[in-house]
């Protein structure tokens, strides 16, 4: 019985967070958001370096042959440090191949994300709030796909995109690659600016099966929602830390703001609330490599809930900071969207905790 | 208990309707008028506004707590009438008092502590917005606590000589003057020694930079002074009283219903968005978790609106707002920050788009709102100031213990 | 234009208010519901005599022929002091006679409550959290009632029931007297002692028809529901004054507890969302006499609202009160009690806010 | 990360199991026990449950942290095996160790400052149950300021005589000893001048009367000394150091998994009751309000459950709890409150009804649970207590200011 890290992984998140500090302070994090494409190859490349993309592929992958929690553990840093980039789309994509039967394109795809080589994505939700692989209007017919993908993260730098659609057997992955035919990718702009995502239109573009099924669809979803739990964390953690930092050297009518029992409570109330959902995240990520019974439900219920807290967090840091935490210039509006996307990506709070209910067997 | 108006005040609706089909016949743009348009004519200041103004002025509708010397109406406080006038100027779209801080803060400062010249050559113009103004009180790192202003002002051969930092000021770009709290006597502590100054903005010395808030737009401004030369008699109030004569300010309370009012817009324009927005194939608004949270909204803002009635009707009465007033804006940017919280849930996934995508329902509006619904939270007094002083002025329990 | 109470209306508040503080401290409230019947004759006529409980009934039937909102503002009072008595049943019924054709009925029963000499109730809801007339298993025929009704205030101690039954036309009320055959009465125990509640069983039992369709049922709820909202306003307004009181005596750490910010902001918290709340239920209670259309909506928007508020200033109050707060002698737990009541009485916030939504056409 | 037990501690595990079937052999009751049921076999003191106790701890199984000399089993401390152990009795209902401030808050406090003669006298009583304490520590006035005690004890003669008053003493009918704290130094401030006593109930002049919660029943009492004289070697630890040797005890951590584990089942009671209750037609759980709310409760209790993990991986691992254990309590009164609040929704109308009530769903209990959750929250540190020392220990945020 150890509910805690192993050595190694207090390593990895001390390593992902000192690469980060130097790599990707908030002047970089500004530059690569307000680039055009909002992707820094230097940077990814370094985090490919250091692994991250590859934790949790098997070593005959090219991978570090590690578990969700670890992948988790480099959201976390990644969400504290508020990376822009591709993370989710190749984890979730990673996710889904892992997921997949199919050698070939485990054995071209997997290597070349775990090295940095290729970004890959997942195109699953649709118009209308939809997430779930059963109501899909995407349609694949003789190795074609036609339909629309709303909100598909970095599709705009991805090499290859793993679209959800829905055949005559039902729902299943097909990977179309950049620039086949048929394909058209629309950026958007996003209120997070760190993680770009672009509209998918499928016009008869060429895709090969690479799943049948919905394991892999859901398989790819579950990983992102205890991702998103993760990241949460560790905007909503840094939020919290910036907050009491400025509150101990920000001085009102004579003290230090922190020095307020208004304030400090506000602060205690966010950290009680942190704590202990700390391991909430940590279980769904167990959950996904040791207890999958019990993954689809945790991991809804560690979507909805620390990504309601982040959201909560960026709003206490934001007021408790007062006129400097509005401005552009502060890096806390940052936090605060990065937190809005957490929140709205995959679906929402109150979608996943209905699902959670439906999984109890309420 | 009438929410009906007595046949005096339809008597009066009646003219001032008369007076605006008579001299504001502009046809009325029809539908779905945003925020922007709803107050547009009232800050209209072109020739054939400003006529229109001076017709209103001369038939007591505008302006009514201000002497006709000054530019006027000089009405008898009754904010009924008032609120008649309001309510109808905005369904004709009419230019209405100007908004903004010259008209709403610098007038009744000048009214009550300014020097007869002062009066004379600022208020008129400033009714009419012939001259704009911007407010400098906030510096950095002081926002609710003016007692740690830094902006020094020291007299030199008849002028005060400015230097120091504001910020937070909206309009500084397009405003020809200022109305600031400056340090004048260093040596004295917090409150004592700030005076209250107008200064000229094409004074040399002065540069404004547009300061971006997060939401990414420029909406404010960062004001430097460095070395401002403000003419020694541009002093508003006694030297040192600066302070005194700016709290006086605040008293002027603003219209009591608007902001209810536009909070219904906003509520309005979510429950159009939770029938619009669909996930899972039906209606958000079907939704038993929205409508259930909907309804707790509107039960707040139907206790807003009234509410405003209810303090009017103590106006109207001649009684103090008491506690009733104190809660007013603590209440109002809450219900404000819900509503633009629920709507950022109506909208679910598409909630991560930003304003102006195509692709957002209503075009990301909500998220722009949300944004601001924290900014609003925070000006004004941010929230645990005002908390401080519902509890002390309002309940009557001690002030904080000092260090 | 006028949102704010005469200059009578503030006088009889005044009068009850005196009239409670003198006859009706905590020590009597005690004393009434710990008797057997938790009603306490005396006082009721007190009350009576002071017009109270036929404010809202009109002159010719022995009332003061005032409105909706005067007899609220009574009930506002009673819920400062946490009277004990039958005033909500009787309150309902006089609004279920007036809504009645029946002129019989009015003449024989509406003076004898005006004057304190009868207790009439109304029997509404039903096993299952049903409060809505369409939905009622209780039948009626040829005179004759069969059903069961749960939650009857007052019933123990009432001359006569008006019970919402249904017979082959629909929904209507029907009057059966106190002995009446097949009418059995069964005192529960509730956890607000000061307004007792009965199952009220009828097997075959004799009443008569006072209302047809729907509407005498409607007022009656919607009275019902805008009293509630005026008791937990007056009740929650008590429990923030009661507090504040304590927060000014007791020290703590060497200074009055009201000193501490965060005492202070749990305070204001409450305050800034008690004072706009008035103007909720006066204004529901205006509409009841006055803007028809809009009374269902707003008196459930009102019940819901003032009595989640009662709910949280209870709690608020129990927990800065502290320890004693806790104990059976200090009174702040008969409020804490009379919250339950408020909140749970003819349907719970959830019900009442979905039936607004709904009745706003959303 | 590893949720299953190492081989060494199934062993373990087996080993407890196999003691446990062959020396209580008691069948279990069976379905739908109630808390008490569940603590019921803990706290036996029957002559079979004293020659049980005696037995595990010969084994090493009970009161591990204690010497053999003095009645307990002496073993390293080893929070997994704690756990395995609480979790097998737990499952097979045999006696515990006794719960308890004797157990659980004096015999830690005279193992770190008794005397020979105190340890050697009280400890093995009190840890089979034949001793048994209550606390005197709250006054009247005095909640969570210890520093403002008023219970006077003078030296006269070689006693203590001790003139005060004690509240929210619970098992002070049941006690035959308290431990309490005195102000044996009046002239000192504060904290300073307390100290620690160990005074029998059957002693002259003491008097206790139960004291009626808000709920109706009286779970507590006030405990009156006057002139109660206590021999004056019953003090614990140095005259006037009483407050430190009173937060020593504080120290020793109850069970990690406990807490949550009961709010687990009263959770699973809240789910069972949401589809027995009924509204309008329909079981309540079918509502898609409620089960939003009870998925997000369910969220802070598997939070609450792997948080207790955690701490408890900490302890194996001889790291300190940190923030992480400063939040536990706050935490889980705030969520044992709100689940005490969805079931009074949950049963809607009747609600209303007491608890015993036989028309009440689950006979009103829920009505009990929501009072009860309450007084949680006030007890054991009032929350804004809580907060205080989160923010400035946990969080670094300075000190109050004082006047």
């Amino acid at each position: 019985m150890d509910f805690g890290l192993s050595e190694d992984q207090v390593l990895l998140k001390e390593t992902i967070r000192r690469y980060l500090g130097s790599e990707c302070p908030t002047t970089r994090v500004r530059a690569i958001m307000e680039s055009e494409s909002g992707h820094d190859a230097a940077l990814w490349q370094g985090l490919a370096d250091l692994g991250v993309p590859g934790l949790a592929i098997p070593t005959p992958h090219g991978g570090a042959g590690l578990e969700l929690l670890d992948l988790a553990l480099a959201a976390e840093e990644l969400g504290r440090a508020c990376t822009p980039g591709p993370f989710l789309g190749c984890a979730m994509a990673s996710a889904a191949l892992l997921a997949s039967e199919d050698s070939d394109a485990k054995a071209r795809w997997l290597p070349a994300v775990a090295s940095g080589r290729a970004i890959v994505t997942v195109a699953l939700g649709e118009e209308g709030g939809v997430w779930d692989a059963a109501a899909l209007t995407t349609r694949a017919r003789d190795g074609r796909l036609t339909g629309r993908k709303l909100l598909v993260p970095a599709a705009a730098v991805a090499d290859a995109i793993l679209v959800a659609a829905q055949d005559g057997d039902g729902p299943g992955l097909w990977l179309v690659e950049r620039g086949a035919p048929g394909l058209e990718v629309a950026a958007l702009r996003g209120t997070d600016m760190t993680r770009r995502v672009a509209a998918v239109t499928l016009g008869d573009a060429p895709g090969v099966v690479v799943a049948g099924g919905r394991r892999a669809i859901d398989r790819a979803r579950d990983a992102g929602l205890v991702l998103l739990a993760a990241d949460a964390y560790g905007g909503a953690r840094r939020c919290l830390d910036m907050t009491v930092e400025y509150a101990l050297t920000r001085e009102q009518f004579g003290q230090p703001i922190g020095g307020f029992q208004g304030v400090k409570h506000q602060l205690a109330d966010l950290a009680t609330e942190l704590e202990p959902a700390l391991s909430l995240w940590w279980y769904a990520a167990h959950a996904y490599d040791h207890i999958p019974e019990r993954l689809e439900r945790h991991a809804a219920l560690a979507k909805a809930h620390l990504t309601d807290l982040y959201d909560r967090a960026a709003r206490v840091a934001t007021e408790l900071h007062g006129g400097i935490g509005f401005t552009w210039e502060y890096d806390l509006h940052l936090w605060f969207r990065r937190a809005v996307f957490d929140r709205a990506f995959l679906g929402d709070a109150e979608l996943h905790r209905l699902r959670a209910a439906d999984l109890a067997g309420w | 208990m009438n929410l009906a108006y007595s046949a005096e005040y339809e008597r009066f609706r009646t003219e001032v309707r008369r007076f605006l089909g008579e001299h504001w016949n502009e046809a009325p743009s029809g539908a779905a008028d945003s925020i922007a348009d709803l107050t547009g004519a009232h800050v209209r200041t072109d020739a054939r506004a400003t006529a229109f103004r001076l017709l209103a002025i001369e038939r007591g509708y505008l302006y009514r707590h201000v002497p006709r010397r000054y530019g006027g109406s000089e009405q008898p406080g009754d904010p009924l009438k008032s609120t008649i006038i309001a309510e109808e100027f905005r369904r004709a779209r009419a230019p209405f008092e100007i908004m903004g801080q010259g008209p709403s803060m610098l007038v009744p400062t000048l009214l009550e502590h300014g020097t007869e010249a002062q009066k004379e050559r600022f208020i008129r113009d400033t009714l009419l917005g012939t001259i704009r103004w911007c407010q400098g009180y906030s510096e950095p790192g002081a926002g609710s606590d003016l007692a740690s202003l830094r902006t020094r002002a020291v007299l030199d051969d008849g002028h005060w000589v400015v230097n120091g930092q504001k910020i937070w000021t909206s309009n500084a770009r397009e405003a020809e003057w200022m109305f600031a709290l400056v340090r004048t006597e260093p040596e004295k502590a917090k409150h004592d020694g700030i005076s209250y100054l107008l200064i000229e903005m094409n004074t040399p010395g002065i540069d404004v930079r547009p300061l971006r808030q997060m939401t990414g737009d420029a909406d404010f401004n960062e004001v430097f002074l460095e070395n401002a030369r403000v003419p020694a008699d541009n002093i508003v109030g006694r030297r040192g009283q600066g302070w005194v004569v700016s709290r006086s300010t605040l008293k002027h309370e603003r219209a009591l219903i608007g902001g209810a009012h536009l909070t219904r817009r906003t509520f309005d324009g979510l429950v159009m968005l939770a029938q619009a927005v669909e996930r899972g194939g039906r209606p958000v608004i079907q939704d038993p978790v929205i409508r259930n949270r909907l309804a707790e909204l509107e039960a707040r803002l139907v206790a807003a609106e009234y509410h405003g009635y209810r303090l009017l009707t103590l106006s109207a009465r001649g009684n103090d707002h008491g506690l009733g007033g104190m809660v007013t804006k603590l209440y109002s940017t809450t219900l404000g920050y819900d509503i633009a919280k629920l709507a950022m849930d109506v909208v679910g996934d598409r909630g991560l788009l930003a304003p102006g995508e195509p692709n957002a329902p209503a075009m990301g509006m909500f998220g722009l709102a949300y944004m601001w619904s924290l900014g609003v939270l925070i000006a004004g007094g941010a929230a645990n100031i005002q908390r401080n002083i519902i509890a002390e002025r309002g309940l009557g329990l001690p002030r904080d213990a000092r260090k």
